[in-house]
C-alpha cells in the first residue's frame, strides 16, 4: 500500500524516485567510464602496434571474414534496437512488449555469440591463434594473389596482431555473455511482473550496459575488420 | 527534499529507435563498403569518422544522453576526454621517439 | 647481523670523503651540483617561509592570547601571489633542469665508443679494440666517452653518482649516455633499476685513469681481435656476405659506408643507418626495408647474441667508412667485393669491404651451401 | 565578524541510547550491512591490520640495511621483503585509507544525506578489498612475489618464478574496490546533497575526496587492463610487452604509470582534504581561500592524467615528450603549493589550540612541503638523471605519503574518533604519539635524500660501507617511527571503554556531522537537514549553540 510518491521500491535513502533513478543512472554512466579506460589500454596497444607492424595488421586483417564482421555488426546494432524498444515497453508499462523485446536481443546476442564462435574456429582451423600453434605460412606464401607476402620475421608479428584480436574481440565478448545472462534474470524477472510498475531504473541501466557494449564493437569492427581491404577490381 | 539537479525524465518513443536503427544499419553498410575503395591515408579516417558517428547516434539516442542534463553529458565527455588523453600523450612519445636520435 | 664495531671509522670516512655529494668526477657533475643547490636553496626559502607562517601564526594567534577569530574571506590577491611566484620558480627549475638534461643525452659527435651489455646480473662492456670487461669499466679521463647499451633480459640501469649519468638499459634497444671524466680514480657503478634477485650485486667500479695509463692498459688486456674483426667472422659464418656482397646484383645492398647514411626506405620515409637502425635490420630485417630492396631478408633473432650483434654493428660501421682508421691500416688489406661494379644500392659510390687487419678471411670463402633462397628461421621465437 | 568558541562541557555529555553500532547485533549485522558507518569501520579493521603487516614488513627491511652486509635475509626473501611492503602500503592502506574509512563515514553526513549513493555496492566495494587482500595474502604465504610493487616487464613477466599472477590478481581485484568506492562518492556527492547544500557550500574534504575520485573512476581501470596483459603475457606468452616478439616494455610503463601517477594523488588529496578540515576547526576559522583550495584539488585530479611519463624520464622516452612531461609536472606543483599557503594563511588571526588533529596536520604541512619541493628535484629532467632510482625516490615517496597521507590519516581518525565512536581518545598520549612519529619519521627519512644524493641505489639488499652511518640513522629512525604507530594502536581500543564521552560536537566544528549525535543513529538524521550557511561558518555556529543553550534553559 505505496502511494505515487513512496513506492515500494523507492530506498530509504532516497527522497523521490526522480533522484533515485537519476542517481541510479549517473552511477551506471561513471562504471561505462570506467569500461573507456578499461578497453582503452586495449586500444592503445592496438594503435600503437598497428603503426609499428602495418603490414602484418593488414594481413592479418584480410583472413578475417568481412562477411561474417558485417553480419555480426548489423546483428548486434539490431540487438541494440530490441534492448531500446524493452526499455521504451517498459516505460509505457506494456509487459508483453517488454517480454518480446528482452527474448530477441537474447537472440539477437546468441546470434552474435554464435557467429564469433564460428570465426574463432576458422582462426583455429586457419592456425591463426597466437601462441604454439601459429603458422606464418599464410602469410609468407599467402594463397590469395592480392596479398603481399609478408617477410618471416614481420608474419611473426601478425601473432601481435591476431592477440590483440582475441583480447579485444574475447573482452567484448565477455561482456556480451555477461550481459545475456543478466538479460535472462531480467526476462525472468519481467515474467513475474517486475518493470511494469514505473520502476524502470534497472532496465534503464542495463540498457546502457548493453548500447555501450555496442558501442565497443562499432570501433571493433573498423579497426580489426577493414584495416586495408583489397580494393574491388 | 527534491535532488537540485533533478532532471525531466524524457520517455523516447521507438520512431526515434527505429530512424537511428536504420541510420546505424546504413552506416554499417557504408564503412564496409568503403572500406573496399582504396584512398590511401583516409580509409582509417573515414573508417573511424563513421565509428564514431554511429557511436554518437548511439549515445545520443540509445542511451538518452541528447535528452539528460548537463552533467551527463558533461561525464560522458570527460569519460571519452581521457581516454584521448591517454592515447595522444603517449603516441606522442612513440611518434616524437624518430625526431630525434636519443 | 652484526653492527660494525668500527662504526666511528665509517663515520670517519662518511664525513671525509663524501658527506653530503658523491665526488664530482665529470665535466657534467659541478653543473649538476649547482643546480642542485639552487634547487635546494628554493625549497628552503619554500620551507622557511611556511615553518615561519606556522610557527608564527601558531604564537601569535594560540587560544590563550587571540580568544577571537577573525573571520577572514581570502585574497584574490594573495592567491595570484602565491600562486605566480611558485609557478615562476618551478619555470625557472624547468628551464634549467631542461638544459642540462639536453646537455647530458644529447650526443657528442667525436666520442670514443663503449658498449654495454647488461644481462641479469652483471655488466659486460666491450671496447672497440677488443678488450671485454665484467662489472668493470676502465676509461681515459678528459675524453669524451659514449657507451651504447643493451640489455640482454630486463631492464636495468647503468648508473654512476660520481659522474652524475644515469641511463636506463632497455631490452631489445640501443641507449646511450656519454660523459667526460676529470678526475682519476675508481667510483661505484650501480644497477640502479630493480631487476631481480641479485639486484644489489649487480655492481662494478668504474675506473677513470689518465690517457697514457689507459693506452697500457688497453694493449695489455686486449683479447687479441676487436670487435670489428669478430663481426666479420660472424659475418661470414652466418653468410651474410652471400647476400650483401657488395656487388651490384646482389640480392642484399651494399654496406660500406653504410653507416651513418640516410637510407630511403621503402615506404619513402629516411632513417638515419645509425646502431639502433642497424640491429634492428639483422633481428627484424622487413620492418623497415631499404628501398629497391625485397624484404627477403631471414630474421636473425634469437640467432646471434647481443655481443655478436654488437661486433656486427661495429663491423658494418667500419666497413670503409672510417677514413681516419683507414690510414691507419698497417697491414694489407682484404677486399672481396668487384671494386669495378657500379652499384645501384643505396650507396652510390662503389666500396670495397675492408677491415682493419688481415684477420678472419671469411669473405674469401665460398658462400655458404643454400644461398639462393634465404634460409626460414620462421617459428625462432615459439 | 569574529567569534568565540567554548568548547561544551563534556562532563555532563552522554552516550546515546540508540546509535549505529547498537542498532543491530550480531556478525551477520555487521557483515551485511549497508551502512556507510559501519562499512567505514569494517574498512577500518581492515585497512589497520594491513598497515602493521606493511610496517613489518618495512621493519625488516630496516633491519637488514642496518648493516651493509647482506646478513639478515637472503637476497629474495630481502625482494619479497619490499615488494609486499610497497603492494601491500599501497594497494591495501594507503589507496583506501582516507577515503574508504573517514570518507565513508563522514561524506554522507557532511553533504546531509542517508546513506551513499549505493549502499550495496559500497559493501561490495569491502568485499573486493578483502578478497584482494586475499590473493595478496595467499601470494605472501605461498612464498612472496619479487617484482617490485611496479610488476615492470620483462622482469615481472618472463624472469621472476614467483607468485606474480596471485598478486596482481588480488591488486585487480582490490583495484575495483578502489573504482566502486570513487564512484560512490561521485554519484553521492552530486545527487545526494541536501536542499541548500550547493558545490560551493561543501565541506572541503568533499571536494577533494571527489577530486581522488575522478582519478579513482578514470584511472583504476587502466591498472586493471595492463596487469591482465601482464597475467596473459606470463601465461600465454602474447608478446604485447616482450621485446622479442615485437611488443613494447615501455608500453607497459606507459599503461602502468597512467594509473599509477594519478594513483599519488588518489591517495594525497584526501589527507588534503582532512587537513583542511583540522585546520579550520582548531583555528575556529573558515578556510583562506575557499575556492581557491577546492579547485587546486579539481587542478590537481585533471593535471594529475598529463604528467606520468615524469617516471620514465630516464627510460628512453622521446626528449620531446619528455620536454612536454616536465613542463605539465611543474604546473601540477602549483595547485599543491596553492594549498599549503592557504592553510597557512587560515591560522591567521585565528586562535588556535593544538588538539592531537591539528600537530598531525602541521606534522603534514612541514613534510608534505618537504616531499612536494623534492617532487620538482625529480620534475626537472636533468636532475631527475642523477635522483631517480635511488634513495633520493624513496624518501621523496614517504614524505608524501608518509610524511603527507599518514599524518593526515591519523589527523584524520583522531579528529572524528569521537564521532565514530563517541568517545574521546586520551589527549596527552596521542600529543605524545604525533610528536614522537613527526621525530621518528624525520630521522627516518630524511638521511635518504642525503645518501640518495649520493647515488644509493633503491631496493639494494647490501650497498657500499660508505652509506652506512646513514642507513643507521634511518634504521633508529624507523624505531621511533613504529613506536609513533604503535602507540595509536594501544590507546585508541582503551579509549573505547575508557574514554571521555564526547558529546555530538567536542571540537566546535561546523560541518554537518558535528550537529549530529555521536555516534550517528543510523541513517544519520531525523530529518534530512537543510544548510542554510555557508561551510565553515563559525558565526552561524555560536550563534546556533547560544540559541540551543537558550532554549534549553
Amino acid at each position: 500500500m505505496h502511494d505515487e510518491a513512496h513506492p515500494a521500491y523507492l530506498r530509504h535513502h532516497f527522497v523521490t524516485v526522480g533522484q533515485q533513478r537519476e542517481t541510479a543512472s549517473f552511477g551506471m554512466w561513471l562504471f561505462l567510464l570506467t569500461e573507456i579506460m578499461f578497453f582503452g589500454g586495449l586500444f592503445m596497444a592496438y594503435l600503437l602496434y598497428r603503426n609499428w607492424y602495418y603490414d602484418a595488421f593488414v594481413a592479418g586483417s584480410n583472413t578475417l571474414s568481412i562477411g561474417l564482421g558485417t553480419t555480426n555488426t548489423a546483428v548486434l546494432i539490431l540487438s541494440s534496437f530490441t534492448m531500446a524498444m524493452g526499455v521504451y515497453s517498459a516505460e509505457i508499462r506494456n509487459r508483453k512488449g517488454l517480454l518480446i523485446s528482452l527474448s530477441l536481443t537474447i537472440c539477437l546476442g546468441l546470434v552474435f555469440l554464435g557467429i564469433k564462435t564460428v570465426e574463432y574456429h576458422n582462426k583455429y582451423v586457419e592456425h591463426h591463434i597466437p601462441g604454439a600453434d601459429f603458422s606464418v605460412e599464410d602469410f609468407v606464401h599467402p594463397a590469395d594473389k592480392r596479398d603481399v607476402p609478408l617477410a618471416p620475421d614481420m608474419a611473426q608479428h601478425a601473432q601481435l596482431y591476431f592477440f590483440l584480436y582475441f583480447a579485444m574481440t574475447g573482452m567484448h565478448a565477455l561482456h556480451m555473455i555477461i550481459g545475456i545472462s543478466i538479460l535472462f534474470i531480467l526476462l525472468y524477472q519481467a515474467w513475474h511482473g517486475a518493470y511494469v510498475n514505473g520502476h524502470t531504473s534497472t532496465i534503464d541501466n542495463f540498457g546502457l550496459y548493453w548500447h555501450f557494449v555496442d558501442i565497443v564493437w562499432i570501433f571493433l569492427f573498423p579497426l580489426l575488420y577493414l584495416i586495408s581491404r583489397h580494393p574491388l577490381k | 527534499m527534491s535532488a537540485p539537479t533533478e532532471h525531466e525524465h524524457h520517455v523516447v518513443g521507438p520512431k526515434v529507435y527505429l530512424l537511428i536503427l536504420l541510420a546505424l544499419l546504413v552506416l554499417t553498410a557504408t564503412t564496409t563498403g568503403v572500406a573496399y575503395i582504396d584512398m590511401g591515408i583516409f580509409n582509417p579516417i573515414i573508417a573511424l569518422a563513421i565509428g564514431c558517428l554511429k557511436a554518437v547516434l548511439v549515445i545520443l539516442f540509445f542511451m538518452h544522453i541528447r535528452y539528460s542534463s548537463r552533467v551527463m553529458m558533461l561525464t560522458v565527455g570527460a569519460g571519452f576526454f581521457t581516454f584521448l588523453v591517454l592515447i595522444t600523450m603517449t603516441l606522442s612519445d612513440y611518434i616524437s621517439r624518430n625526431w630525434g636520435l636519443w | 647481523m652484526h653492527i660494525s664495531p668500527v662504526l666511528w671509522q665509517f663515520l670517519v670516512r662518511w664525513l671525509t670523503n663524501s658527506a653530503l655529494f658523491p665526488p664530482e668526477a665529470s665535466a657534467i657533475a659541478p653543473q649538476m651540483d649547482a643546480f642542485y643547490f639552487f634547487l635546494i636553496a628554493i625549497s628552503a626559502v619554500g620551507m622557511i617561509a611556511v615553518i615561519i607562517l606556522v610557527f608564527g601564526f601558531s604564537i601569535l594567534y594560540r587560544k590563550e592570547k587571540s580568544p577571537v577569530a577573525t573571520q577572514i574571506e581570502g585574497s584574490t590577491l594573495l592567491e595570484a601571489t602565491w600562486t605566480i611566484i611558485p609557478l615562476a620558480l618551478f619555470m625557472i627549475c624547468f628551464v634549467w633542469g631542461a638544459l642540462l638534461y639536453f646537455r647530458i643525452y644529447d650526443p657528442p659527435t667525436n666520442a670514443m665508443n663503449i658498449y654495454i651489455v647488461g644481462k641479469q646480473w652483471m655488466w659486460k662492456a666491450e671496447h672497440p679494440g677488443g678488450q671485454h670487461e665484467i662489472d668493470s669499466l676502465h676509461i681515459p679521463i678528459n675524453r669524451q666517452v659514449q657507451l651504447t647499451m643493451i640489455s640482454q633480459d630486463v631492464f636495468h640501469s647503468f648508473s654512476i653518482p660520481a659522474f652524475r649519468v644515469k641511463r636506463e638499459v632497455i631490452p631489445g634497444r640501443y641507449s646511450t649516455v656519454w660523459f667526460e671524466a676529470t678526475a682519476t680514480g675508481t667510483y661505484h657503478l650501480f644497477c640502479t633499476q630493480y631487476c631481480g634477485t641479485d639486484h644489489s650485486a649487480m655492481i662494478g667500479e668504474i675506473v677513470a685513469m689518465t690517457p697514457d695509463d689507459y693506452q697500457k692498459w688497453a694493449a695489455g688486456s686486449t683479447s687479441g681481435a676487436s670487435l670489428a674483426q669478430n663481426g666479420e667472422r660472424l659475418f661470414a659464418s652466418l653468410g651474410c656476405n652471400s647476400c650483401h656482397s657488395g656487388e651490384a646484383s646482389a640480392r642484399g645492398p651494399n654496406l660500406a659506408q653504410v653507416y651513418g647514411s640516410r637510407l630511403q626506405l621503402t615506404d619513402g620515409s629516411y632513417v638515419t643507418a645509425n646502431d639502433a637502425y642497424l640491429r634492428e635490420a639483422i633481428l627484424n630485417p622487413s620492418t623497415r626495408v631499404t628501398a629497391g630492396y625485397a624484404p627477403i631478408m631471414p630474421t636473425y633473432q634469437g640467432q646471434v647474441s647481443e655481443e655478436g650483434l654488437i661486433d656486427l654493428v661495429e663491423y658494418i660501421k667500419n666497413l670503409n667508412s672510417n677514413y681516419r682508421v683507414q690510414q691507419t691500416l698497417t697491414a694489407s688489406q682484404l677486399s672481396t667485393g668487384q671494386a669495378g661494379a657500379s652499384s645501384s644500392g643505396p650507396t652510390s659510390a662503389p666500396m670495397n669491404y675492408r677491415t682493419q687487419e688481415t684477420l678472419g678471411a671469411g669473405h674469401a670463402g665460398p658462400a655458404k651451401s643454400g644461398a639462393g633462397a634465404p634460409k626460414v628461421p620462421g617459428t625462432v621465437n615459439q | 565578524m569574529s567569534t568565540i568558541v567554548t568548547l561544551p562541557n563534556q562532563q555532563d555529555a552522554q552516550l546515546p541510547k540508540l546509535s549505529y553500532l547498537n542498532s543491530e547485533y550480531g556478525i551477520k549485522s555487521w557483515l551485511l550491512t549497508g551502512d556507510h558507518k559501519r562499512i567505514a569501520m569494517l574498512y577500518l579493521f581492515s585497512i589497520t591490520f594491513f598497515f602493521f603487516i606493511g610496517g613489518a614488513f618495512a621493519g625488516l627491511i630496516r633491519l637488514e640495511l642496518l648493516t651493509p652486509l647482506p646478513d639478515l635475509v637472503a637476497s629474495d626473501t630481502y625482494n619479497k621483503l619490499f615488494t609486499m611492503h610497497g603492494v601491500i602500503m599501497i594497494f591495501l592502506f594507503l589507496v583506501p585509507s582516507v577515503p574508504a574509512t573517514v570518507g565513508n563515514f563522514v561524506i554522507p553526513i557532511m553533504v546531509g544525506a542517508k546513506d551513499l549513493a549505493f549502499p550495496k555496492i559500497n559493501l561490495l566495494s569491502w568485499y573486493l578489498y578483502i578478497a584482494g587482500a586475499c590473493f595478496l595474502v595467499a601470494a605472501l604465504l605461498n612464498g612472496g612475489v619479487d617484482t617490485g610493487w611496479t610488476f615492470t616487464t620483462p622482469l615481472s613477466t618472463h624472469y621472476v618464478n614467483t607468485h606474480v599472477i596471485t598478486a596482481a590478481m588480488g591488486v585487480f581485484i582490490a583495484g575495483f574496490s578502489s573504482i566502486f568506492t570513487g564512484l560512490n562518492f561521485i554519484v553521492t556527492i552530486h545527487r545526494m546533497r541536501c536542499p541548500g547544500m550547493t558545490w560551493f557550500r561543501l565541506p572541503l574534504f568533499c571536494w577533494s575526496n571527489y577530486a581522488a575520485s575522478i582519478l579513482m573512476v578514470l584511472g583504476t581501470p587502466v591498472l586493471a587492463i595492463t596487469l591482465v596483459l601482464v597475467m596473459l603475457e606470463r601465461t600465454v606468452g602474447i608478446g604485447v610487452f616482450d621485446p622479442t616478439k615485437g611488443g613494447d616494455p615501455l608500453l607497459f610503463q606507459h599503461l602502468f604509470w597512467f594509473y599509477s601517477h594519478p594513483a599519488v594523488y588518489i591517495m594525497i588529496l584526501p589527507g588534503m582534504g582532512v587537513i583542511s578540515e583540522v585546520i579550520s576547526t582548531f583555528s575556529r576559522k573558515r578556510v583562506f581561500g575557499y575556492t581557491a583550495v577546492a579547485f587546486s584539488s579539481v587542478a590537481i585530479a585533471v593535471f594529475g592524467f598529463f604528467v606520468w611519463a615524469h617516471h620514465m624520464f630516464i627510460m628512453g622516452v622521446s626528449n620531446y615528450s619528455a620536454l612536454v612531461f616536465s613542463l605539465l609536472t611543474m604546473l601540477v606543483a602549483v595547485p599543491s603549493a596553492i594549498k599549503i599557503f592557504n592553510w597557512a594563511a587560515t591560522l591567521y588571526k585565528g586562535s588556535l589550540t593544538f588538539e592531537t588533529p591539528m600537530l598531525y596536520a602541521f606534522g603534514f604541512m612541514g613534510l608534505f612541503t618537504i616531499g612536494g619541493l623534492t617532487g620538482v628535484f625529480l620534475g626537472s629532467l636533468g636532475m631527475d638523471i642523477h635522483l631517480t632510482e635511488t634513495y633520493f625516490i624513496v624518501a621523496h615517496f614517504h614524505f608524501v605519503m608518509v610524511g603527507g597521507m599518514l599524518m593526515a590519516y591519523l589527523a584524520g581518525v583522531h579528529f572524528w574518533w569521537p564521532k565514530m565512536t563517541g568517545r574521546m581518545y586520551p589527549e596527552s598520549m596521542s600529543q605524545l604519539s604525533a610528536v614522537t612519529t613527526f621525530i621518528g619519521f624525520i630521522l627516518t627519512f630524511f638521511p635518504q635524500f642525503i645518501v640518495g644524493y649520493l647515488g644509493m641505489p633503491r631496493r639494494y639488499h647490501a650497498y657500499p660501507p660508505e652509506f652506512q652511518v646513514l642507513n643507521v640513522l634511518s634504521t633508529a629512525g624507523a624505531t621511533v617511527l613504529g613506536i609513533g604507530y604503535v602507540l595509536p594502536m594501544l590507546y585508541m581500543p582503551w579509549s573505547l571503554k575508557y574514554g571521555k564521552i564526547a558529546g555530538s560536537n567536542p571540537w566546535q566544528a561546523t560541518g554537518l556531522e558535528w550537529q549530529i549525535q555521536s555516534p550517528p543513529l543510523t541513517e544519520n538524521f531525523i530529518d534530512i537537514p537543510i544548510m542554510d550557511h555557508e561551510a565553515y561558518d563559525y558565526d552561524w555556529l555560536e550563534h546556533n549553540t547560544a540559541h540551543e543553550v537558550t532554549a534549553v534553559g
